[in-house]
């Protein structure tokens, strides 16, 4: 297994997928630009030519409608934004089309678009570059929705998103982009709808999806040496949602804690808890708790999102007045080094 | 221009102007039972650009349109009994029942799909041709649209980027002067030619009388041509009109957004009538064909009806199927 | 007091707007034509003229973004979709623009700007011209939400809605237009984010919204036939939401049923289901619970919206198993005597 | 055509010009120290349009525009050390540091707001326009946009709707060739003028040179006396350059998406050193003016960056403000 960045594995999942079938074509605003999409698609129009890897005017909504026609020709279309702010312009066609084609038709025909967006954070974004509205998508039926956490389960849900037959809203954090992870050679893929379990324990169900993911593995290792055991379950899958794993765990743990990294109201980590309180009912111990972005958008000024995002040190806040275990967060705080508004050294703007 | 129509397919140009009349009026006439339990848009009047399309592409051709799509549907060739099934909601339905007049399909026939969002198939089809570019085939995506969709940005994109990539795409607008009870005034500024718009845009363009089957023909002929030998996007606008009301069965001249004597104008020019006429007159056709060519067409739109109320409706389980394809 | 039906009450209530503040203008598809958006905006154009009453192109992003711009003039546009599924072609300007603009720029500016969607269902308006996405718009900061379903608080909150001085989504249900109530004369208004307790008891908290709303009352009246009492609270908003009433109530009952009109995935009820289970936990003494519409496009065929929507047999069902208590709603269902994919004889289609 | 300014207006734009590079200038200097915490768009190379609106348009006139704004809302009056202090994220920031570059606003100059989303400010534009036609004022609304946001559906859609009501509209588009690092021939069909599209919609237009700000002057300031007496909308499309790299402070022809040669062309075409160059020919200036101006620009543009350095970040708890309006 390599170690390979995050925005390596996309690029490498992209390549393997142009490779292995005629059909993938892959487009999108800066897809064959020098800085190739912060590296994801870079070299790909080299290797594959301009008819199967291209840039795009800047006309989301139609390009959306384009990448629906062409997945109903036969091909399969990836349509990156390079951020999901942008995708706004498209609803119409990734819900009133997209979403709906395979079931309005009687199940004629299926539409396999994948659509990559990109999420910003941090270096003044600010209210149109940071939106996570990962619970719009999950809401539409006929959409399915992967956020990955880690450089292996981009490139795999990445892979089995292109192969799937329905259209996959592809979920890509700006912030993961540098981490490096493990990757596994080949055309090897990580299923959708299967949640990932990342650290065993009894004491709490800790579930996480994208960024929140890694800064929940921070939490729970820092927990676990202060004698705490988590579950951290990582989502990779929005939708189709892993409810089997999310169940068993919180069967075994009698709490639960859900993290997101979209707005408090509305939010994925609502219908978790939601769906837990229903079907769970009589597993939960105490009550279920949520982390996850305040109501508001983020602001520019890094002044305005010191405390805007979860961190670690939240996370383990909460577990501890969930467990009612006074633990002191303020060293795993006092680890970062680098300033609160950029995922690492690496970031130095502006996007 | 491309000459006029041999006498067969000026014979096959009627066939497909009455048949679709028969289908839309049969459609309405049976509407008020309540049997078709959903919206309908017909185009009795506007059958002519139909007809013209059931003779100028062929069936590997693939089109796709909009919430009037059943002449679309019939001059693509699409089955007419699945069709029917379709509207009244049966198991046997083009799309299984599960999208009505307005989400109409049949793939066997090139008709790709019809939805009911304004313009929310122009881009889809613009995509089938970059599916045909990228793959090399010589086939022609066909686009319907009204002249409302014109005013969806979504056209504006699309017809950019099918030039920008010279793509197979043959854009045909009938503009009908109205949408729903909006007449154009209200909606484009007054004396701008949509064509026009589109040859900014960089399509090639023709405009013409769609009520006038053979000019519709004729210029839908070259314009495919054209394609086929690479041209580009081509926009066709045919300027028709729509008899009854904008959704439903009944005429409504009545109720104020038009009027009568606008209506009978046009009326005047009935693409069926007027082509019946002119081949009655070239000796085409007499009238015991025209009355052999009813009664087939009778026959056949009686079929279709029968079958489509005999057939079974969907289990109530199929509602929560077909929602995601594959395993 | 009158008695109108909801869509006079909401002709009501634009007829008092225009003539009481001349910011007030109106415009949308249809909004002048014969049929006057159901006849909501009937006669309107005569009375206030062409400048403030208008028509418009089928361009809904543009005509979204024109009213922020009216907005930020001064005026207090009211914009209508005659189906909620148009506005898709919207969401940039409402969510990128409207919603944020106030935040965004400090609070230098707010838009006063109204967006009526009228949401369909049954007589094969199929999966496009049906939906429900209230969980959407009550996900994004900046917008607030409201869904009446009574005549008398469609006029008030849209008369509420117009001159709050922000975005509002009015979010009004085609089944109800025909629906008749009392409505008070005047410029009376009901407050944005305030439910209403549409019937008292102590056995369950019940809280529904639009047609949900209805089929609720004939439950909780049949239930209250057979000595079951329930708290039924109308949200009326759903953003803001009125969490202290729910909780209220719930401290009372101890149980929680949750109807909404959209896809139960990520919907407004699994917020409240989410919500009340993390702050009132202590209250909850069984499974709190949700119906909603499943997780499905509506299809066209009347054979197959049969079983799509909550109906108040379903409810009286579900109470009936939350509290133990065998009920038999067959009567309930016995009593509709109009199809099932009509709201009543009134309706004969085609939208 | 008007004529050539005078000499008073054309002093006063070069001190736009000026003004304008030398703060862009200054921000690119001080972009690396980190202190600036938010993507930046900058405009040298492009300060001509942006000066001509300055010596064009009334402070009653309102204006947009997009993510590359500096330059326009300097143009529009706005207050310099409240844009400085908005790019450092400060309280005293002309958003109160919710913004940021991309987000900036002066009411008092009638400067509306510029945002982020390409072509997300086009139809409120024309939203601002239909207020003024409401109200009968003879204000204008300026649309800043670039050739990108061209593209866009929603510019098509907005436009349509300018023309259809005659809304008094000014459209400026830069064009600079380039959205990001695209040039237009990926994006937009080879040989079509962007004006003329937009004449094709129904505007009047006018192109020109613009990196001559005399030329965009002229073509501006007939534009604004047609809008005032009630033409309806106007495009301008003017051709200019970029010199810096899209975001950030760095030149970036070395990276590929175009060349040193076409860059060094149009930087031989400097609008700032042209137009200097000429009004030291045409004896409107000489070197000890120009020397009195660029210190005179330098004090305050020093002042606004030692302001905005100075000032106080915003309290932690104002990110939790400002979501929504009134009581
Ligand atoms: C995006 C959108 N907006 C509005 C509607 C409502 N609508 C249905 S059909 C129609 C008229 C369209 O007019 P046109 O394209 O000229 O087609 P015609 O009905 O005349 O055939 C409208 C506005 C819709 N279906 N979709
Ligand atoms: C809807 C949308 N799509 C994509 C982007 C990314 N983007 C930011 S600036 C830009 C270039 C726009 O080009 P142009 O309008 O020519 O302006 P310029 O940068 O040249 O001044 C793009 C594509 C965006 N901000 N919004
Ligand atoms: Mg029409
Ligand atoms: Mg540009």
């Amino acid at each position: 297994m390599a170690q390979l960045t995050f925005a390596a594995a996309i690029n490498d999942a992209l390549r393997i997928a142009l490779t292995i079938d005629p059909r993938v074509i892959c487009y999108g605003l800066g897809t064959d630009d020098p800085k190739g999409v912060f590296g994801t698609t870079a070299g790909l129009q080299a290797q594959f030519g301009a008819e199967r890897v291209f840039d795009m005017p800047t006309a989301e909504n139609a390009m959306t409608g384009i990448g629906v026609g062409a997945a109903l020709y036969g091909l399969r279309p990836v349509l990156t934004h390079q951020r999901l702010d942008f995708a706004l312009l498209s609803l119409d066609q990734i819900v009133n089309n997209a979403a709906k084609w395979h079931f309005m038709f009687g199940g004629r025909r299926a539409v396999p678009l994948t659509i990559r967006m990109i999420m910003g954070r941090g270096w003044g974004q600010g209210p149109t570059h940071s939106q996570n509205l990962q619970a719009w998508f999950a809401h539409i039926p006929g959409l399915k929705v992967v956020m990955p956490a880690t450089a292996g389960d981009a490139k795999g849900l990445l892979l089995s998103a292109i192969f799937d037959d329905n259209p996959v809203i592809f979920l890509e954090h700006r912030w993961l982009h540098n981490l490096k992870g493990e990757v596994a050679e080949g055309d090897v893929r990580v299923p959708l709808g299967r949640a990932q379990r990342l650290r065993r324990g009894d004491a709490i169900t800790i579930v996480a999806m994208s960024t929140m993911t890694a800064e929940a593995l921070h939490a729970v290792d820092f927990l676990a040496d202060h004698g705490v055991a988590a579950d951290l379950i990582d989502l990779r899958s929005i939708r189709p949602l892993d409810w089997d794993m999310i169940a068993a765990s919180v069967k075994r743990t009698g709490r639960l804690l859900v993290l997101d990294t979209g707005s408090l109201t509305g939010s994925v980590a609502g219908e978790i808890v939601a769906g837990i309180a229903e079907r769970g009912w009589n597993d939960l111990q105490a009550a279920p708790r949520r982390l996850a972005v305040p109501d508001f958008p983020e602001a520019t000024s890094p002044a305005l999102t010191r405390t805007y995002h979860v961190r670690a040190e939240q996370i383990v806040d909460a577990v501890a007045a969930m467990l009612q275990r006074p633990i002191d967060s303020a060293p795993l705080a006092a680890r970062r080094t680098h300033p609160h508004d950029v995922p690492g050294a690496w970031f130095t703007g502006p996007f | 221009m491309s000459a006029r129509p041999d006498a067969g397919v000026s014979r096959d140009l009627l066939y497909h102007l009455k048949r679709i009349r028969r289908v839309e009026l049969e459609i309405a006439r049976r509407y008020p039972e309540g049997a078709m339990r959903c919206p309908v848009h017909l185009s009795v009047g506007q059958e002519a650009v139909a007809a013209a399309v059931a003779v100028t592409l062929r069936r590997e051709d693939l089109a796709v349109s909009g919430h009037r799509a059943h002449a679309h549907y019939l001059g693509k060739g699409g089955d007419l009994t699945a069709m029917i099934a379709e509207i009244y909601g049966k198991a046997t339905g083009c799309s299984g029942g599960k999208g009505g007049s307005m989400h109409l399909i049949d793939e066997a026939a090139g008709f790709m799909g019809s939805t009911a969002i304004v313009g929310g198939t122009i881009p889809v089809g613009v995509g089938l041709a970059l599916g045909m570019k990228q793959t090399g085939t010589d086939q022609i995506s066909c686009i319907f649209l009204g002249d409302g969709a014109i005013e969806a940005g979504v056209f504006y994109e699309s017809l950019n980027f099918a030039v920008l990539k010279r793509l197979p795409v043959l854009f045909v607008c009938e503009n009908n002067l109205y949408s729903v009870y909006t007449p154009l005034a209200k909606r484009q500024p007054a004396g701008r030619c949509i064509a026009d718009v589109a040859a900014a845009i960089g399509a090639r363009t023709a405009s013409g009388d769609g009520n006038d089957v053979e000019q519709v023909w004729s210029l839908m002929t070259d314009a495919v041509a054209a394609l086929r030998a690479g041209s580009g996007p081509w926009f066709l606008e045919l300027a028709t009109y729509r008899w009854l009301e904008h959704c439903g069965p009944f005429y409504d001249n009545d109720i104020g957004y038009r009027s009568e004597a606008e209506f009978r104008a046009w009326q005047a020019r009935d693409p069926v009538a007027c082509h019946q006429a002119r081949l009655i007159e070239r000796g085409v056709i007499d009238a015991a064909m025209v009355a052999r060519l009813d009664a087939d067409i009778d026959g056949e739109v009686a079929q279709a009806f029968a079958a489509a109320e005999a057939a079974p409706f969907p289990e109530p389980g199929a509602a929560f199927t077909d929602l995601y394809a594959g395993p």
